[in-house]
């Protein structure tokens, strides 16, 4: 039990090495059964997590190179378990319900080292480590967006890479940075003071606030490429619109989310002086990329494209809330990137049905779909329902978190985010409009077929979750906010600045009121 | 009159030279074995050559760490033993690399063997020296050699390549005696720790430093040519192009590391006497190197010069560390070197099994990137070895040069030069492109071609090569530790 | 005074015929300039008190190198005048130029240290040759073994290189006649696989 | 008493999900009846609960379980049945019923019959969520649900396409149900504020722990409440279709006419006013009686506005709709005068009739194939009795004929519009009384008496099924009957409701004020007899006035918002999108890319190939160090 | 009288020359000569530093240039044998193949 952790990372791999062996028409169900049983690991995780302690829990910390400072240091906490389920969860249905038809044996395993990768960077403490899996993910969706994807797959896939891959190589130079820092801080120069890239070593770092800042931006540069935050966003449109679906819901439910957990588990925490002193500028830019990508959305002509700007604007919500340096906001910032991580994975899944049926995914062919479709349509506006935030659905409880939370800091700024829900709407209901409803005037369209068994199979676990999450979010929430409680103590312990110290104090005074 | 000179043996340390003394010998061996039979078939000498150097390795770990012999002209300190030791693994790496499927010129002359026994000793004088005499001397006995291995190969390109690289190492040699005579007029010693001492004294004079600058100027013109930065780097594409392919990878590793060792020796007394200028240029052309070269190998049409762009832009990521001075730098040196050299020769190892007689797919090259298109598809194996190397390359990690960047990189942060550091990520990022580029033709295009047009040249030696290349590039993160602890050890028992 | 005539004597002349060297269109006046201006190295050698150095000089440069310039001029056929597209002058006369400059305002510093003691001072009232000979088998003595290899090594590539083994390139001809035992028998296994 | 409350909230659950089990399958008749008995049993449960609450004066509390618990943030699963809630769990319960027993026969010939009642069933659940909840956010997820099941109502019939706006007003039913859905969202972003708001300054979203903190706060801080209450304002505003963000309300028209009668009339719409009433501690204030006011004003202008454009309008069903806009106006205009009561009154009474009205509209389109022009019809009495008995008994009381459940309600109104000493509200209050009697009869005169137009159309009206018409008779029963039992509602009410009772001036004015009301009621009533009862006369001129065409066309409003939001709005999106996002956001991304690039292709000329340059380069690369060498000697 | 700095003029006059005609010339034989000079120059340095230093260590340097020379002489005629056969010239404007 104490190494499960190693286990949820490593058994994917092993999983995917042995996958060279199998049989190419079993290897659909090898890559199912392998992540059925990641899956349920993932859930022994969480039953056997202790929901009320906010310290890292199932700690394994094996040195790898001890003369600097790097180990094998894995562990979770309220933050990142739930990120590591989703994982599990998405890959699970991204493989039931995958429609490749060609070259599948090298798209399971692919599919395979990916999920070992995303979990990695989720339950990693040791900052190298860390980077290692975050650098090594690239590869796998690489391959997916290139070797599958659509026309342009080639350029989407090199922009994706190249562009995530500078911005984390500049986030390197800060890692760096911060590691000398540490170094220095304990104990001179040249081999006498200890290295260590372990994030909870850096935690009890306490920094001057130039430097911070540069440390900020340095993290900053590679997380908001990753995230994607305006205006670095255009990779992701090229990346999605040519991704297959596989590739688009891992895209979009993990991928995405690695840039704001590391938001979350670094720079706020590392750098709470210059967090608090950024809150503006990034809710500024969270508030354009809501608005505006929104909008972008709304001008599209492709079904998937809507998505992926769509994606885009709710991470401005999630960018938002972890900003909000409360347990509201940054707790609703996490369970946004659940939401939004299933929700718009389980679009990007429907979308992709669709166009396996059609083969276009332009809006202008469809029309009506509703009429064939009955199915189909009714889960689709399930899901839209979620991704626009209607209460009793899982995108409700982030974003009226994220929202409720970041109220505290700035009313303006949380009135303008809010036009999320309206600018949602607009966009989303116009895409259900034009697809859906009306008369069923493309002859192509006539004859579609409803979901089937295995899609319907791979879409109801998740409409269950949407709903069940909705309903019932205690189970997760739970944990994370005590963990993010004790981040934003810790932050409050950290900082260098009075004023910080004050701020992050009365953020998080509003909550004890009544605990 | 003269009177009687005693020298002991213990004095004299004989047991420093042994390392240089195996391969002069065992390359004497072979052209004594060579004149009592002749006809004998490659294999044989391989394993010979093989064998020889394995003897030398043996020899190289048996060195007592710091330790002077020969009159004080040789110096065995700890850089001296890493370095040999890696040359003499790349050189047990590169040798099977003879025993291809396929005839080539080279290998048919037992000499071949010999003349690369004797090039190793060259290196291995060159940098168990602080006397810049032995240094030339070796420097130039292992380049006439390698000029020479590089001609054998045998068609117009090899001589071209052969001339070029000739031509300017002659000119650098000039460079090299031109700046040795000015250290030499300025300080009356080709002894580097005495040179070090009497700069010391003389740095202050009026009117000296530019002298002084200078002397170390044109010594670095001739060890820019042999690390190949810009601009002295021109010769490298045409020469990896115009030899073999696993020489070309032996050429981007041990050529470049022995000359770096010199230069640290050399610049190692320059940045301890707190010279700036010469930090400020060295630093300047290794970011000038890393970029250019870089931005060039964008453009490539072929791997092989792809490789060679890349190489020099790994020299010159290298060299910056050296500008640094810190301990941290140095170790970065070797650590980096040791680590790219497995992923480099895998990568040009892989060109090396590729290679046909006849051009099949370009007029003009013989490693075209469609030559690539669609590997994964023919030899899936193949194509994701190549690409694991290209990944190393990269710097992804975990592969193998990610850990060598890292270091170089932390180093950088550590002496305060974090715009250099960026400089190097930016790189990284620009280099990163022209490497997907062929991962992009070996998995994402459609293959146009059979299965032996890859595997032309290939044999289980090779085979073999590849695999260690394979699993030293991927297990990197395992050994990391001990690389370093081993490379710090011995960099901190060194002299500069 | 007798020595500074020489000096400026031979520097003059070294100059002019190196200039020869490097800008006579005639290969012939080239190298005979330079054969010439090897001579008056010599004699800088002379000068200053180098007298092995300066035998050396004489032997090898013009016994044994422009012998074998002469060689190989006659083997390239090289008599008559050379049609050359040189590089641009402008480029010869700048860079040229600039680094003679550079070098002589290098030069006139105030190089020659005033209390470096010589390592290897020649002992008083032996004749050169001799005090040479005394370094040079004792420090130097790895350095000249290390050269000998290094006229082997150039030995050997001069005999290779030239030799008449390389007319017939293994690298360009194709083999497939000549495929080793070893070989066939793995094709076989191939076969066989098969 | 608790699993009163919870078979009250729960049994239109379980008939939603009983009716979406069939979703997939034709047409079920005994779907659309287990449904009404679901809802029937939730009615019976609300009314075993009022009845208790009358006998106990009991508020009972039920916290079922905690839904989003973080830091100090706790919102609970938790209801409440009070004087107020139980209240309009007994309208929405059986409205609800009525509309589900309608549309049975209604929904007959529909091939989505089941999943019509999912609908329905589900917007029923919403809706108690929203009256029951006894906090800020459990009220809010049904105002979203009731958003969301009107969007699926309104969109029902989605397969008919966009046409223009000349042909039809609303484009289409999809078009309509996005407009209202949005247009909500709008307001549903105040409404959050308001939440927010609340939520900082009193720790907690639940009633009896925000009411009580108010007159704190306000004594620290009045804005805040002000901020709060016109935030709150705002997202009544949306669902309750208060001018500017009224537009959406006529075009729901284009759901089936049970939904117009359930979620546009009766419920949903009510919901903005019911959550001004449920405020009432905040929007009560002294502090905030600026906003109060403008409640006032804005319901007294509304009132006015809808009834204007209706006075025009030919469409059946948005002749009613604007008439509901106009009631909500009264309804709000009572709420802001602090006359909490009688808005609830007003709104309880008025969804029984104005359902009623709905339900006969929809009558009347079945028998004349879902025609609405009521200039086509005409003389439908004959065919119809029953129907015509039904609309006339709610047009009356939507007059505000004494004995009708309206007199009694919208009197009251009207009596404190003067009793606040307002007399230009009371005057358009009064006014637009006559207004409404005037279109109300209209429609009732051009639809059932005089010529019969519609023979010539070809259409052969039937009446409506029998159980159908007895279905409805509780609406017309209590249209009549509601009004008597104002003084006992009042007695009731007030237990939780602040009381508001008429000063002594407009004690004594009383019968005058009443009317006064009753005479422009009954004119309106004649002007219109006297103008439709025998029959159709268009004059082209008055059709042609600038007036007649500024109300027949909203007053240009929706063509306004096509063209100053829809459409800038789209193109904005389109030049984010195709100048800033490609041309300048991802082109800059390409460029520095391609700029990399181009220097590599310019470097590489460097690599002449020819040996000559390379040593040229070599050479200048040696003069080029020296240089530096000497200018850092010179400098350093 | 004449002092090392004269010595060492001369000396970076001739290499400065040898410099120019590595430049200037495309015939590789004569571009063979230009590198001697070079070669030579130092030595002169050298000879020139050792005799007013008294030391052998610069005598010792110039005579393993001397050495060194001659080595690369013989590669490097080697070298322009086998070009010149194969391409029958020694012109470098013809050796360019290999570029870009």
């Amino acid at each position: 039990m104490d190494n499960i952790l190693s286990v949820l990372i490593f058994f994917p791999a092993i999983a995917g090495l042995l996958g060279f062996v199998i049989d190419k028409n079993s290897i659909r169900a090898y890559g199912i059964s392998v992540t059925v049983i990641e899956f349920v690991l993932s859930l022994v995780l969480w039953a056997s997590f202790d929901g009320t302690s906010a310290a890292m829990q199932f700690v394994e910390l094996v040195p790898i190179v001890p003369d600097f400072g790097i180990s094998y240091y894995v562990a979770v906490d309220g933050i990142s378990l739930f990120l590591v389920i989703m994982t599990t969860l998405m890959t699970l249905i991204g493989i039931i319900s995958m429609s490749v038809k060609s070259e599948i044996k090298n798209m399971v395993i692919t599919l395979l080292f990916l999920e070992m990768t995303m979990i990695g960077v989720f339950v990693t403490l040791d900052v190298i480590v860390f980077y290692l899996f975050w650098e090594l993910s690239l590869v796998p969706m690489l391959y997916i967006i290139g070797a599958w994807g659509g026309p342009l797959r080639v350029y989407a896939a090199i922009k994706f890479f190249l562009y995530t891959f500078t911005g984390s190589l500049i986030m390197l130079v800060g890692i760096l940075f911060l590691a000398f820092t540490y170094h220095d801080a304990m104990g001179g120069y040249d081999n006498v003071g200890v290295w260590s890239f372990a994030l909870t070593d850096w935690y009890q770092l306490k920094l001057d606030v130039d430097v911070q800042l540069w440390l900020f931006a340095a993290f900053f540069i590679g997380f908001a490429i990753k995230v994607p935050m305006f205006p670095f966003h255009t990779w992701l449109p090229y990346a999605h619109g040519q991704a297959p679906t596989i590739g688009s819901v891992i895209l979009a439910a993990v991928l995405l989310k690695m840039g704001t957990y590391g938001f979350v588990r670094f720079s706020l925490p590392l750098f709470p002086d210059a967090s608090v002193m950024m809150i503006v500028p990034i809710a500024v830019i969270a508030i354009i990329m809501i608005i505006y990508t929104a909008m972008v959305a709304y001008a599209q002509e492709d079904i998937k494209q809507v998505i992926a700007y769509s994606s885009v604007s709710h991470m401005g919500i999630i960018m938002l809330g972890a900003f909000a340096m409360n347990t509201q906001g940054i707790s609703g910032s996490i369970f946004q990137m659940l939401a939004h991580g299933i929700v718009s994975g389980a679009l990007f899944m429907l979308v992709g049905m669709l166009y396996d049926r059609r083969h276009t995914k332009l809006m202008s062919e469809f029309g009506g779909l509703a009429l064939v479709m009955p199915r189909y349509a009714m889960i689709f506006g399930i899901m839209l329902m979620a991704s626009v935030g209607l209460p009793l659905t899982m995108g409700f409880v982030g974003e009226f978190l994220v929202l409720i939370g970041f109220y505290n800091v700035s009313p303006i700024l949380t009135i303008l985010a809010g036009t999320s829900i309206i600018v949602g709407a607009v966009y989303m209901l116009s895409l259900f409009k034009k697809t859906f409803f009306g008369e069923l005037t493309n002859e192509k369209n006539k004859n579609l077929l409803d979901l089937d068994a295995r899609e319907t199979f791979s879409l109801v676990p998740l409409v269950l979750i949407v709903i069940w999450l909705g309903v019932y979010p205690t189970p997760i929430l739970k944990p994370i906010d005590v963990s993010v409680a004790s981040m934003l103590e810790l932050m409050e312990a950290k900082a260098t600045k009075p004023k910080t110290k004050e701020f992050i104090a009365s953020m998080r005074s509003d909550n004890k009121e009544e605990n | 009159m003269l009177g009687q000179i005693s020298i002991t043996m213990q004095e004299l340390n004989l047991q420093t030279l042994i390392p240089m003394l195996i391969p002069i010998c065992g390359g004497l061996l072979i052209l004594i074995i060579d004149l009592i039979k002749e006809n004998l078939h490659k294999s044989f000498y391989v394993m010979m050559t093989i064998l020889i150097l394995f003897v030398d390795f043996g020899s190289v770990l048996s060195l007592v760490v710091n330790d002077r012999g020969f009159f004080d002209v040789i110096l065995v300190d700890g850089i001296a033993i890493v370095t040999q030791l890696l040359i003499l693994v790349t050189s047990m790496l590169f040798i099977p690399l003879a025993l291809t499927s396929k005839r080539f010129h080279e290998f048919s002359y037992p000499e071949f063997f010999a003349l690369f026994l004797f090039m190793i000793a060259g290196f291995q004088f060159m940098v168990t020296s602080d006397n810049l005499i032995l240094i030339f001397v070796g420097l130039e006995t292992a380049s006439l050699s390698l000029y020479t291995l590089i001609a054998m190969h045998n068609r117009s390109n090899s001589y071209e390549a052969a001339v070029k690289y000739f031509t300017m190492g002659a000119v650098a040699a000039g460079f090299f005696a031109m700046g040795s005579a000015l250290i030499y007029a300025t300080t009356g010693s080709v002894e580097l720790y005495a040179i070090k001492d009497v700069l010391g004294e003389r740095i202050n004079e009026p009117g000296l430093l530019f002298v002084i600058i200078g002397g170390g100027i044109l010594l670095l013109v001739s060890f820019a040519f042999k690390i190949s930065l810009f601009p002295f780097h021109t010769w490298v594409p045409d020469v990896y192009e115009g030899a073999s392919a696993p020489l070309a990878g032996y050429m981007s590793i041990v050529p470049k590391i022995a000359t770096f060792v010199v230069a640290l020796r050399v610049f190692g007394v320059y940045i301890d006497l707190g010279i700036e200028p010469i930090r400020i240029i060295i630093m300047t052309l290794a970011v000038l190197t890393m970029t250019l070269a870089n931005i060039m190998a964008l453009v490539q049409e072929d791997v092989k010069r792809m490789l060679a762009y890349s190489s020099i832009s790994h020299a010159g990521f290298v060299m910056a560390a050296l500008a640094l001075g810190t301990t941290k730098g140095n170790v970065g040196i070797f650590v980096y070197y040791a680590l790219f050299m497995f992923t480099n020769l895998g990568a040009f190892t892989m060109l090396w099994i590729s290679r046909h007689k006849k051009r099949r797919y370009s007029l003009r090259f013989d490693h075209p990137y469609e030559k690539f298109a669609g590997l994964i598809k023919v030899i899936p194996m193949g194509a994701v070895v190549m690409a694991l190397f290209m990944l190393s390359l990269a710097g992804v990690p975990p592969f193998s040069v990610f850990w060598g960047k890292l270091y170089v990189m932390s180093a950088a942060v550590d002496a305060g030069y974090i715009w250099l550091a960026i400089v190097m990520g930016l790189n990284s990022a620009v280099a990163a492109y022209y490497y997907l580029k062929l991962i992009v033709y070996m998995f994402l295009k459609e293959p146009n071609r059979d299965m032996n047009t890859v595997y032309y040249n290939i044999s289980k030696p090779l085979m073999v090569i590849i695999g260690i290349a394979v699993i030293v590039t991927v297990t990197s993160v395992f050994f990391f530790q001990q690389l370093l602890s081993y490379v710090t050890y011995m960099i901190d028992y060194s002299v500069i | 005074m007798f020595e500074q005539i020489a000096f400026y004597f031979f520097s003059a002349a070294t100059v002019v015929l190196f200039l020869i060297t490097a800008f006579s269109k005639n290969v012939l006046y080239a190298m005979s300039a330079l054969a010439a201006g090897m001579v008056m190295i010599s004699g800088f050698f002379f000068l200053l008190d180098a007298d092995f150095l300066g035998a050396v000089q004489l032997i090898v440069y013009v016994g044994a190198v422009m012998a074998l310039y002469a060689f190989g001029m006659m083997f390239f056929d090289a008599t008559k005048d050379v049609k050359e597209k040189n590089a641009p002058s402008y480029l010869v006369v700048l860079l040229g130029g600039l680094s003679a400059l550079l070098l002589v305002v290098m030069f006139a510093a105030p190089i020659l240290g005033s209390n470096i003691e010589a390592s290897y001072p020649p002992i008083e009232g032996i004749s050169n040759p001799k005090s040479v000979g005394l370094v040079l088998f004792t420090k130097y003595l790895i350095p000249f073994e290390v050269a000998a290899l290094m006229l082997l090594v150039a030995m050997i590539a001069g005999i290779i290189l030239a030799g008449k083994k390389m007319d017939i390139s293994l690298t360009d001809i194709e083999e497939d006649i000549a495929i080793s035992e070893e070989e066939e028998m793995s094709l076989d296994e191939k076969d066989g696989e098969k | 008493m608790e699993n009163l409350v919870y078979i009250a909230l729960f049994a239109p659950f379980v008939s939603s999900l009983f009716a979406l089990m069939f979703v997939m399958v034709p047409k079920q008749t005994f779907v659309g009846i287990v449904a009404s008995m679901l809802l029937f049993i939730s009615f019976l449960a609300s009314s075993i609960l009022a009845y208790h609450i009358v006998m106990t004066n009991e508020v009972i509390y039920v916290r079922m379980m905690d839904w989003i618990v973080v830091g100090n943030l706790s919102i609970p699963f938790g209801f409440v049945a009070d004087h107020v809630s139980v209240t309009m769990m007994v309208v929405v319960s059986l409205v609800s019923t009525v509309v589900h027993i309608y549309s049975i026969g209604y929904m007959d010939h529909d091939r989505s019959f089941n999943r019509f009642f999912s609908y329905l069933s589900a917007f029923v659940f919403s809706m108690m969520v929203l009256v029951m909840s006894d906090n800020f956010a459990g009220l809010f997820i049904g105002w979203e649900g009731v958003g969301v099941c009107s969007w699926l109502l309104i969109g029902f019939w989605y397969h008919k396409k966009d046409v223009t706006r000349d042909i039809n007003p609303s484009i289409s039913p999809s078009w309509a149900a996005n407009e209202a859905f949005i247009m909500n969202r709008i307001a549903d972003l105040g409404m959050l504020v308001g939440i927010f708001i609340i939520f900082w300054n009193t720790g907690s979203l639940q009633y009896d722990v925000v009411f009580p903190k108010l007159s704190e706060i306000a004594v620290i801080s009045p804005e805040i409440l002000i901020t709060a209450a016109i935030a709150l304002f705002i997202g009544a505003m949306g669902k309750s279709a208060q001018f500017p963000l009224h537009t959406w309300l006529t075009d729901a028209m284009e759901g089936p006419t049970p939904v117009s009668a359930l979620i546009h009339a009766a419920t949903m719409v009510t919901a903005g006013v019911f959550l001004v009433i449920r405020a009432n501690p905040l929007f009560g204030m002294e502090e905030v009686a600026g906003v109060s006011y403008f409640i006032a004003s804005l319901g007294t202008f509304v009132a006015f506005f809808a009834a204007s454009m209706a006075l025009v309008n030919r469409d059946l069903k948005r002749i009613i709709a604007f008439s509901t806009l106009s009631q909500l106006g009264y309804m709000f205009a009572a709420a802001g005068l602090g006359a909490y009561w009688i808005a609830l009154f007003h709104l309880a009474a008025h969804a029984f009739f104005k359902a009623l009205l709905f339900l006969g509209a929809g009558n009347v389109m079945h028998a004349m194939h879902d025609e609405l022009d009521i200039f086509k019809m005409g003389g439908l009495r004959k065919k119809m009795r029953w129907t015509w008995g039904y609309m006339g008994l709610a047009s009356l009381a939507l007059a505000g004929i004494w004995p009708l459940a309206g007199f009694y309600s919208k009197d009251a109104i009207i009596e404190s519009a003067f009793n606040e000493g307002n007399l230009i509200l009371w005057a358009m209050l009064v006014i637009t009384a006559g207004m409404t009697a005037f279109y109300s009869f209209r429609q009732v005169f051009l639809t059932f008496h005089g010529d019969e137009r519609y023979k010539e159309f070809g259409i052969h009206p039937h009446e409506m099924y029998k159980y159908v018409l007895i279905g409805m008779s509780p609406l017309a029963i209590l249209a009549v009957v509601a009004g008597w039992g104002k003084d006992w509602f009042e007695g009731f009410v007030t237990n939780l409701l602040p009381a508001y009772k008429m000063s002594e001036h407009t004690h004594h004015l009383v019968t005058t004020l009443t009317i006064i009301v009753s005479v422009f009621a009954v004119s309106g009533i004649l002007i219109a007899a006297f103008k439709y009862i025998r029959g159709l006369k268009r004059s082209e001129k008055m059709e042609n006035s600038f007036i007649y065409r500024l109300l027949a066309n909203q007053y240009y409003i929706p063509q306004l918002y096509a063209e100053m939001i829809s459409k800038p709005y789209a193109e904005l999106s389109n030049i984010f999108w195709k100048s800033i996002d490609m041309k300048i956001v991802d082109a800059t991304v390409d460029a520095i890319a391609n700029i990399v690039y181009k220097s590599g292709d310019g470097s590489r000329k460097m690599q002449s190939g020819n040996l000559s340059n390379y040593l040229a380069w070599m050479t200048f690369g040696a003069v080029a160090l020296l240089i530096a060498a000497l200018i850092s000697s010179v400098l350093g | 009288m004449i002092g090392l700095n004269h010595y060492l003029i001369v000396s970076g006059l001739l290499f400065s020359i040898g410099l120019m005609g590595v430049i200037r010339r495309k015939n590789l034989l004569m571009l063979f000569f230009s590198t001697e000079i070079m070669l030579n120059a130092a030595n002169i340095a050298f000879a020139a530093a050792s005799y007013f230093y008294n030391d052998l260590a610069g005598q010792m340097f110039a005579f393993f240039i001397v050495a060194i020379a001659a080595s690369e002489v013989a590669v490097g005629l080697g070298l322009l044998i086998l070009i010149y056969k194969k391409n029958g010239t020694l012109d470098l404007d013809d050796l360019a193949t290999m570029k870009g």
